[in-house]
């Protein structure tokens, strides 16, 4: 039911992990419904300079996570808030009809993160 | 790589000996046994022959049994034959939130055909109280559908019990007994139900037929389809002839290898249980700890995804399942682990392995040395404060 | 003894080809298609295989085709599911006199649930008039449900000029194509039909599978079981997996060889027909002299019944069958003679002839040198009038 | 479905034919329904000599006129009254339910004809 794009990334996840200085965290998903992405970022002159995730969901989810740290990394702000789970789910050679929501966990978690940066900035 | 096949409960595989009889009957012996003639009759006496098998099995005579597509389709026309025919005596129907949804959506639909529907709870180890059930019926009780044991936490009903108490009140009851057949000694007497499911592709048997056991004297008609006169109008349709052989012939050796069978199986649990709560940390096991199927065990597992887990036992040859929303990709867990009152987080992390015939030590073996490796890594990528 | 079967519209043997492939899902890749393991996703690939192969047959896309238990169930959902979700746009119901039981018993009974229901006619030959059905349309009309070609008599019905008036005014057409497939061409664009039926064991398959074809947009649901999530929520129960395999094969092949068959079976039939018209008196063909399927030749022989007539012929080896009352036990012979006019003593010497594939010259050789002699010898024994 | 019995009077019927004099004739059942007997007995001194059946119908109509005149030949008339339909199902080895209806026919039958034979004595 998975591409072998997801597996290989359910299997070798990028940039899982956390990041303890994080300039922005964004968590979406709550344990009730199940899934919980929660995304780290280091952003230095507005690029995306690292990017560390933790997710609690379906191998979809991890996938998606992984491939949004990939795509985030080294992208501008503005470039990253551009990414969208569309484009997060082509990445990694189209999802499962019932799966699209792990998708939108994935971005939502990148844009939440960003929010958080910038809500920090403007204090 | 090697493969450990811990699903049985999903499906398991045909029998060599089931299949060889079956195989005869698609191109040997392929006549319609309504047909009058040589070829038709051959196999009209070997459709016969298998119900008296499927009758033995379960304590039933021959005509008490009728052949369906599955246990979805017995557990549909049990219910809704019983509902249609008895509605001018009384509408209300009791279930348990812990069937299959081949009888809780039939029950929840008839709810919405002017029926009265009681949904009886379950304790934490999915089991249904007595008094919960005699407290449910009233005078417009019509039908009872409690399943003998359940496909996810492998508990045990008290049918004999729940169903003494219905016949004493007049009320048919149906038992759902498509996990327990095989593992633990299904009669229907002993039981006392009126009505009984069995599944063919749960006891090594094909996929795609089932049976009914209706009561001889049960108030009970056919209500699904409409056509032809076969089954004594019981069962419209050209009879699947292979899968009614194979269903027979799984029901012989079910019955036979009952005892042996369950020993093995319940050797095989025990030690698998207790591995895994002992070596696994934060791990429960749900459902029942002792009125449990001898093939079953079920596991929530703290702070981590069912889907994820089984992806991994599958990256290593293990087949297992889960009852976790993300399997199904649909946004609640399990019916069954939510009734048991497992909070969601919880019941996401739930995964059940189902023991048959052809497993050994080497295969638990084998998943002890895979698990905790799969378990700490999916931990390590979780968010959730594992304290 | 020599055994020629002679009646591959009750049923046909499973090809060897077909049987081969199912075996293999059986014991080998025994997986539950809906499982998420190495086992179960094996599975679903062959599943949807098939599915594109019975699409492929039909002209039809693969998720447009929901499998089934048999011909009985898919008649019973289409009819049922269209009508259920369509009761608010209108309440009546078109079918013809001479469909199987598991359609016009089905629409009968929406007839006692709040339908209208018209039951159209037939000519001599079998045939619905297109003036009668036009005449039967009116503002209510939801369903027309006719058969593609009729199992008794083997009248090919206008289906294309039938299904264009339908869908002129917004009413969904259903054709049971379950004895054309794998005769004539079937293809569910060139009808112009929004459901079809197919069933396996007719076109050898395996008994106990079908297939409804639901064009895509058509206002159909699921109405019969309730269950699991199967089938894209259109068939709940777990997956008749061999039978499906099978089905796919059967199909395949079907589409495949259907030009070569049909040539062979029209001959076989022709020179059938024309010698028992020419070698025995008082005979006569029933259904239509030439828009009929390439294997069928039915007749009835006055002054003697039918059920003795294949009694007498299975003595010999030869397997037929006959829409007589007798053969069934019951009182009125067949519902699709009596439509035609055909008078009841008529009615209850009828003898079904259908061919298959390995029948041969010989068969048919063999049939006329039996057959003259039976038939003199229960004339011999008839009481009635032979003048 | 049929016992060998009945297959064996199917495949070689007893007492086919008419009796052209015959003392009493009595025929059951129409043509619409689809299944007539039609029997011929010749009696003598109040025993049935002669016995002789014609049958439009299915094998186990034609099986129970065979076994119903092999039963009555050569009984006194009251004891072919007493012939039960039962008794000729029981003495072919029993019929399929749904076939009781035919060994209703030959009892029937024959106590028509017995009946035309004590209507023409009392003429
Ligand atoms: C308890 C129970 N009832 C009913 C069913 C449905 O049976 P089937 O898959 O044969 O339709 C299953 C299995 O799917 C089951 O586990
Ligand atoms: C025209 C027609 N429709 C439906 C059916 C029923 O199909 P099945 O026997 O697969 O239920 C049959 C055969 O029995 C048939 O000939
Ligand atoms: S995280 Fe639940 S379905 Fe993907
Ligand atoms: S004569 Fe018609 S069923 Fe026997």
């Amino acid at each position: 039911m998975y591409t072998e794009k997801v597996m290989d990334h359910f299997e070798n996840p990028r940039n899982v992990g956390e990041i303890p200085d994080a300039d922005g965290v964004g968590q979406v998903g709550n344990p009730t419904c199940g899934d919980i992405m929660k995304i780290y970022l280091k952003i230095d002159d507005g690029i995306i300079k690292d990017i560390k995730f933790k997710t609690f969901g379906c191998g979809a989810a991890i996938a998606t996570s992984s491939m949004v740290t990939e795509m985030a990394k080294g992208k501008t702000i503005a470039e990253a808030l551009q990414l969208s789970n569309k484009a997060v789910a082509e990445a990694l050679g189209g999802l499962p009809p019932k799966k699209m929501h792990c998708s939108n966990l994935a971005a939502d978690a990148l844009h939440a993160a960003i929010q958080d940066y910038q809500n920090k900035q403007n204090k | 790589m090697r493969r450990v096949y811990f699903d049985h409960s999903a499906t398991t595989p045909v029998r060599p000996e089931v299949a060889e009889e079956m195989q005869k009957y698609l191109t040997e012996y392929f006549g319609n046994p309504t047909s009058l003639h040589y070829f038709g009759r051959q196999v009209r006496k070997a459709v016969e022959e298998a119900r008296e098998k499927v009758a033995n099995a379960i304590g039933a005579r021959p005509e008490e049994v009728v052949f369906t597509s599955g246990g979805t389709e017995s557990d549909n026309m049990a219910i809704h034959g019983i509902a249609m025919i008895n509605k001018n005596r009384g509408n209300h129907i009791i279930t348990s939130a812990v069937e299959h949804h081949a009888v809780l959506n039939t029950v929840k639909a008839l709810g919405k055909q002017g029926f009265t529907v009681t949904i009886l709870p379950v304790d934490k180890y999915g089991m249904v109280s007595l008094d919960d059930l005699a407290n449910a019926i009233t005078d417009k009780t019509i039908l009872i559908s409690i399943m003998h044991a359940s496909n996810e936490v492998g508990t045990i009903q008290p049918i004999k019990d729940m169903a003494a108490m219905a016949r004493e009140k007049g009320i048919f009851f149906h038992t759902d007994a498509v996990q327990s057949m095989g593992k633990i000694p299904v009669n229907v007497d002993e039981l006392g139900v009126d009505l009984l499911t069995v599944s063919g592709h749960k006891i090594y048997g094909p996929k795609g037929v089932g049976a009914l056991y209706i009561r001889k004297g049960t108030r009970w008609r056919q209500t699904l389809f409409h056509g032809g006169a076969q089954e004594r109008l019981r069962r419209a349709g050209t009879e699947n002839v292979p899968g009614i052989i194979g269903l027979g012939k799984a029901c012989e050796l079910a019955a036979r290898d009952l005892e042996k069978e369950a020993a093995h199986l319940a050797g095989l649990r025990d030690k698998l249980i207790k591995e895994v709560m002992d070596k696994i940390p934060h791990v429960q096991l749900t459902g029942h700890p002792t009125m449990r199927l001898p093939n079953h065990a079920s596991f929530c597992f703290e702070f981590i995804e069912g889907e994820s887990m089984l992806l991994s036992m599958d990256m290593k040859g293990v087949a297992a399942s889960s009852g976790s929303a993300c399997t199904s990709g649909s946004l609640e867990p399990s019916h069954v682990l939510l009734a048991m009152g497992i909070p969601h987080e919880l019941a996401h992390g739930s995964i059940r392995i189902t023991l048959g015939r052809d497993n050994t030590e080497e295969d638990i073996d084998y998943f002890m040395e895979i698990m905790p490796p799969i378990v700490e890594r999916l931990r390590a990528m979780s968010p959730l404060d594992q304290e």
